[in-house]
């Protein structure tokens, strides 16, 4: 172990990845390039090769597809997407080809590909350049999906997300390549669809989705000094998501806050809802709290930028609404 | 179009020597054996017996068969909507066919493809999927596949003249020009997509040149004369294993029923231009065997057709899915390649 | 008014639409095709002429795209994509372009688009050509989203769609066709964002999308003869979605239950859900159910694809466990 | 690359007298205020009060200078990510983009947008935006109104040579020639898409017959000849505006500064070969300068460098946009055209 960032953990676990499986390879654009992908990919191409390393045209949709079809063909792909953003392009071969080809042919076949895709928002970029677009793929049958928010994840739940012979989409945020932990050596897999509890407590579950589950750490410290005790959740996964780790939580707790940096209507912190309200019924105190970014696109000035992306703060806040619920409704609960 | 020219852009067609009769039989045999099971599946289209929507192949025979001749066991194979005959040519099971197409569990994609979805990786078909274009990159992948692996097989993509409308087939060109990926795009032109003819979707008849931007070489063949198809695909075939990368076969031909089910255009109110009853004298198969004058085809005309009435009634014996296991299969099971990483830390 | 299918009123729209206002036009698949459109559109070719009803070639990016800059430069397209599964190629453009311009621009110019996409199932289609996908254009901000049910809705709803400054996707399916009622016979506006309550009722609300505001009915029918009192809201606008009408049902009945026929996770049910749950936290009786699909791709085979689809007789279900949550639960209700 | 040289499927150029000099003096002022622009904005990111991502048109300034003289006001632009120079050639407001840039208020689109998103209406620029291609169907979407309304506007789409790699480019050649739109294709080719060379992306360098197989016209030009580029224009939006189609323009040119930011790519880590040195002698404002032997430029010069001035403290004495409005505009709220329709029924 010794600490390694976030951007270091990816590029470690591609590098080992590449050296022990020769049916790994990796397409896509910006993999040439000394800064294009945060320092997580610096110099794949000079210690394996541009054969194996790919750096492709601007083709979303043709160099996905191809990847998918290399997977088939039994290679282990990993597709690049420099901004999920751009990924919309290849829509089609993610949600029509890799994500119905194993029910399709009733699992003859399957699609071990990993399709890579990263949240880079903020710096005044603006709506075409800043999108968390993780709900749209979360809502389709045959994908997976991982969000690792701490440095070790990223590294195991890339080599897990190799290893699955379905196509998994790993999901990271360039607010989080400088976080930095103690990251194992050796290559090991994280296992896809567990939750990690970040932080125990017994009055509220704050659920972190990426990066909002450091965001969701940091509240828990300023709530502690106000006299609430959050469980801290860290989800990793997005499909299939944990619901045993966080129904156990919140079934404790009675009150739960899930913060995701991303569009509210319809996303995963509706799902992540809707399932709580649903199976933790009787155990609710309150209603169960959505931190998201509002519904719109994201701005670019530096004060509506600021006021666009969620905070700890805005954990807090949420928090505190289910706090208060509780003492409105202390004589009704179950 | 009895004869094959090549377009300015691409290199001259290395001749090849006439087939023998044996080889010619071969290929009759296939296509012939290819026109029947479409036929069959159109009965079957039309009794409701099949209720999946099929699109078939029959007037296109000579291309699959063509250029599958070129191909062996282990070159991949992709298609799209209208691909029984790419399927049953590169070698995928009659009765899976059948049953796939009457939904049963023993269909090549077991019951939950249908028509549209057809796969024998036994044989080297990956997949043949219904959402148009879809399938050409997925062939660049299965070449790159090759190309890194160095295992010398080539991927074949089938699709239409519509099919190069949709921008991705271009950026796939390039893909495959860039790393001279061992990949053949076969066009099957004939002439419409849907209920359109090419001239209400495009200026030029040109398909040939659709790679030639990318620097893709491209043939026009006569695609209803297998023997053109396959001196053409044994051309591209060959640049591909030996490295130098992709070609585009533009194969001219015509369809002969609807776009979807059985019936011809006229009874489904699309009113060709009177293209078919042109098109209906270069039978693939008619002109075949008409050069084929000492074979007594009366056995195995017989022979194809036991074999085909045999192969479907294993398909209609056969049983449905069974029932509550519907949810299977939305994820593989196939053995992680990494498996002997330790779990979690 | 005269009774009119479906079908017909979304024909008859058109033509209304076409024939009133220079600025309209059509661009998609099968607009000259005797049955592509299955009678939606019928010999609009013929009346308005191929330059307003440009059959197009297979490019659903570009189609899309020069759809949304026709709108830009004044006009008032609509773009047809017959199955809403090819429609995935145009995700850049309806996602990234036509929802985020009027927001980017600061309102200085938006997007007056009507994108019609079809959900055309069963059949035996299978994986590629069933898809309702309406979810995932539910989560993008600066997307409208109508979904009618009727047929007097689907002739008001087109209207109002080309009428709106921005964006709406107008997304009929192809199990309505026939439904047939009385429409009347000018032009007129559904307005977007309202539902309509189709059955009043007091013991549980059902709110059924698209088609499945027909099971609706159907259930409540059922549900009658065994004493259970439904109250069906037909949501007709997904986005935005009537959230007044729906909680004001569910606070008055205690219960809930949402009808999709589409997939269960992250989509729209899970947000209904999620926005009830919490928003009528003190009147639910009951857990709100959610009737979809399961979380897999459609089957061909018959009888697969018969088990697939959510009936009425799911709905029924459903409500039936809400009623009996009821009684376990009846001291502790608030 | 001194002259303009027509490809074998493109029509031969007409030849354009040449221009005046005091029309040159005008390409030169247009030239030089982008570039004066530029590196003003090139400063404000440098220290940090610009914070959007800027990608500077240092190099290419003859070609937006040479296609917008051949366009009227009511013609349409759309552009990319590296479209300063096309906002200003229009005649987009000058203060409007660095307030843009800035992100203020009064920015050309409110300060929602910044460097990468521009908008100006009123001149026809109806929108830059950076997603690689987004722009090029829209543009032909303009076209398409034109040619329905007969309102004799043209439609011009500004991208680069990476933006060929896109297929939905291909997808819009097609469209556009298929419907003869009023549009002009403008590849700016600097060798570059980002840190990759033309070679590792492509195997010919013959982006001027992108549009070939689609039956669309391609010149290729010198990009940094502004008469060149105006002569080509001139011609490309002469066949637009008389009903004969699109017509694509290859303008060979050069990016100066890296892809994005302030700094050469060197700086950044991208080393390019060795071209920047070659290409800033053909410097398309000081050849120009350099021909303009009777101008006295310096009080020319005071004056765009003092317009500059203005503009900037314009824009920096501008306010951000105010708190408490970020949730408008999601949805426009034009007056819907039809709003004399009953409401329900
Ligand atoms: C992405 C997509 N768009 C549209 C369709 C509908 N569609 C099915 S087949 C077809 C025509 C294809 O024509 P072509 O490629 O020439 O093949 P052919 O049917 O002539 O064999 C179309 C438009 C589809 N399946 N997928
Ligand atoms: C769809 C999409 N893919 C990728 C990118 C990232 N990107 C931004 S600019 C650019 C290079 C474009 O090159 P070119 O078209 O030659 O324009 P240039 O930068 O040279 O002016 C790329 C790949 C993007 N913005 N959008
Ligand atoms: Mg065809
Ligand atoms: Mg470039």
């Amino acid at each position: 172990m010794r600490p390694l960032s976030y951007g270091q953990a990816i590029r470690e676990a591609h590098a080992q990845l590449l050296a022990r499986d020769p049916r790994v390879f990796l397409a896509g654009q910006g993999l040439w390039s000394p800064w294009y992908a945060g320092g997580s990919l610096d110099n794949l191409d000079r210690d394996f090769g541009r054969d194996r390393i790919l750096d492709s045209p601007v083709s979303e949709n043709a160099v996905t597809g191809m990847c998918i079809g290399a997977a088939l063909a039994g290679m282990r792909p990993i597709v690049f997407h420099p901004r999920m953003d751009f990924m919309l392009l290849a829509a089609d071969p993610i949600i029509n080809q890799a994500a119905n080809w194993s029910y399709l042919f009733a699992g003859r076949v399957s699609v071990p590909i990993v399709i890579r895709a990263v949240i880079n928002r903020g710096g005044e970029q603006g709506a075409q350049h800043s999108q968390a677009l993780h709900s749209l793929f979360m809502h389709i049958p045959g994908l997976k999906v991982v969000m690792p928010s701490a440095a070790a994840d990223a590294k195991g739940l890339l080599a897990a997300a190799v290893a699955d012979p379905n196509p998994v989409l790993y999901i990271d945020d360039r607010w989080l390549y400088d976080q930095t932990e103690d990251v194992p050596e050796e290559l090991y897999m994280t296992p896809i669809g567990k939750a990690v509890v970040r932080r125990r407590g017994s009055d509220v579950s704050i659920v972190g989705i990426s990066h909002m589950a450091h965001l969701a750490i940091e509240a828990a410290r300023l709530l502690a000094a106000d006299g609430v005790d959050a469980e801290v959740i860290d989800l990793r996964s997005l499909k299939p998501w944990d619901q045993e780790c966080v129904l156990d939580s919140v079934r404790k707790t009675g009150r739960a806050v899930i913060a995701d940096s991303a569009w509210r209507t319809a996303g995963a912190s509706a799902e992540l809802s809707a399932t709580i309200a649903a199976e933790a019924f009787h155990d609710l105190i309150a209603p169960v709290e959505r931190v998201t970014l509002p519904d719109t696109p994201a701005p670019t000035s530096r004060t509506e930028e600021q006021a666009y992306y969620p905070t700890a703060q805005d954990i807090v806040a949420a928090v505190a609404r289910t706090m208060n619920h509780k003492r409105a409704r202390q004589g009704a609960a179950a | 179009m009895p004869s094959t020219s090549s377009t300015a852009a691409s290199p001259a067609l290395v001749p090849i020597p006439p087939q023998s009769p044996e080889w010619l039989l071969a290929r009759w045999w296939e296509m012939q054996r290819i026109r029947r099971a479409e036929e069959t599946i159109a009965l079957l289209v039309e009794s409701g017996e099949a209720r999946c929507p099929c699109h078939l192949y029959i007037g296109q025979e000579a291309i699959a068969s063509g250029v599958c001749a070129a191909l062996t066991r282990e070159d991949t194979l992709w298609g799209g909507h209208r691909s029984h005959g790419h399927y049953l040519a590169k070698g995928g099971s009659l009765t899976g066919l059948f049953a796939e197409v009457l939904g049963k569990e023993t269909g090549c994609s077991g019951g939950r493809g249908g028509s549209m979805h057809l796969l024998a990786e036994d044989v080297g078909i990956l997949g043949t999927v219904p959402i148009v274009a879809g399938t050409v990159p997925l062939a660049a992948g299965a070449a790159l596949a090759s190309k890194l692996r160095g295992d010398g097989r080539v991927a074949v993509a089938f699709f239409g003249d519509g099919t190069l409308e949709e921008g991705h087939v271009h950026e796939t060109l390039n893909l495959a020009a860039l790393y001279r990926l061992p990949l053949v795009f076969v066009c099957e032109n004939n002439l419409y997509s849907s209920h359109l003819h090419w001239e209400e979707r495009r200026i030029a008849d040109n398909l040939d040149q659709a790679g030639t931007f990318h620097s893709v070489p491209g043939v026009r063949v006569d695609g209803n004369d297998v023997e053109s198809v396959y001196s053409a695909a044994r051309f591209a075939v060959g640049r591909a294993r030996s490295g130098l990368g992709p070609t585009l076969l533009e194969c001219r031909t015509f369809r002969w029923r609807g776009h979807v089910g059985a019936s011809t255009d006229i009874d489904v109110g699309v009113h060709r231009r009177g293209e078919l009853t042109e098109w209906l004298e270069r039978d693939p198969i008619g002109n075949l065997k008409a050069r084929l004058h000492d074979v007594n085809f009366a056995p195995h005309i017989a022979a194809i057709d036991t074999e085909i009435l045999n192969a479907l009634e294993q398909a209609r014996q056969a049983p449905f899915p069974p029932a509550g296991r519907r949810l299977e299969h939305v994820f593989g099971n196939r053995l992680p390649s990494l498996r002997e990483f330790p779990c979690d830390h």
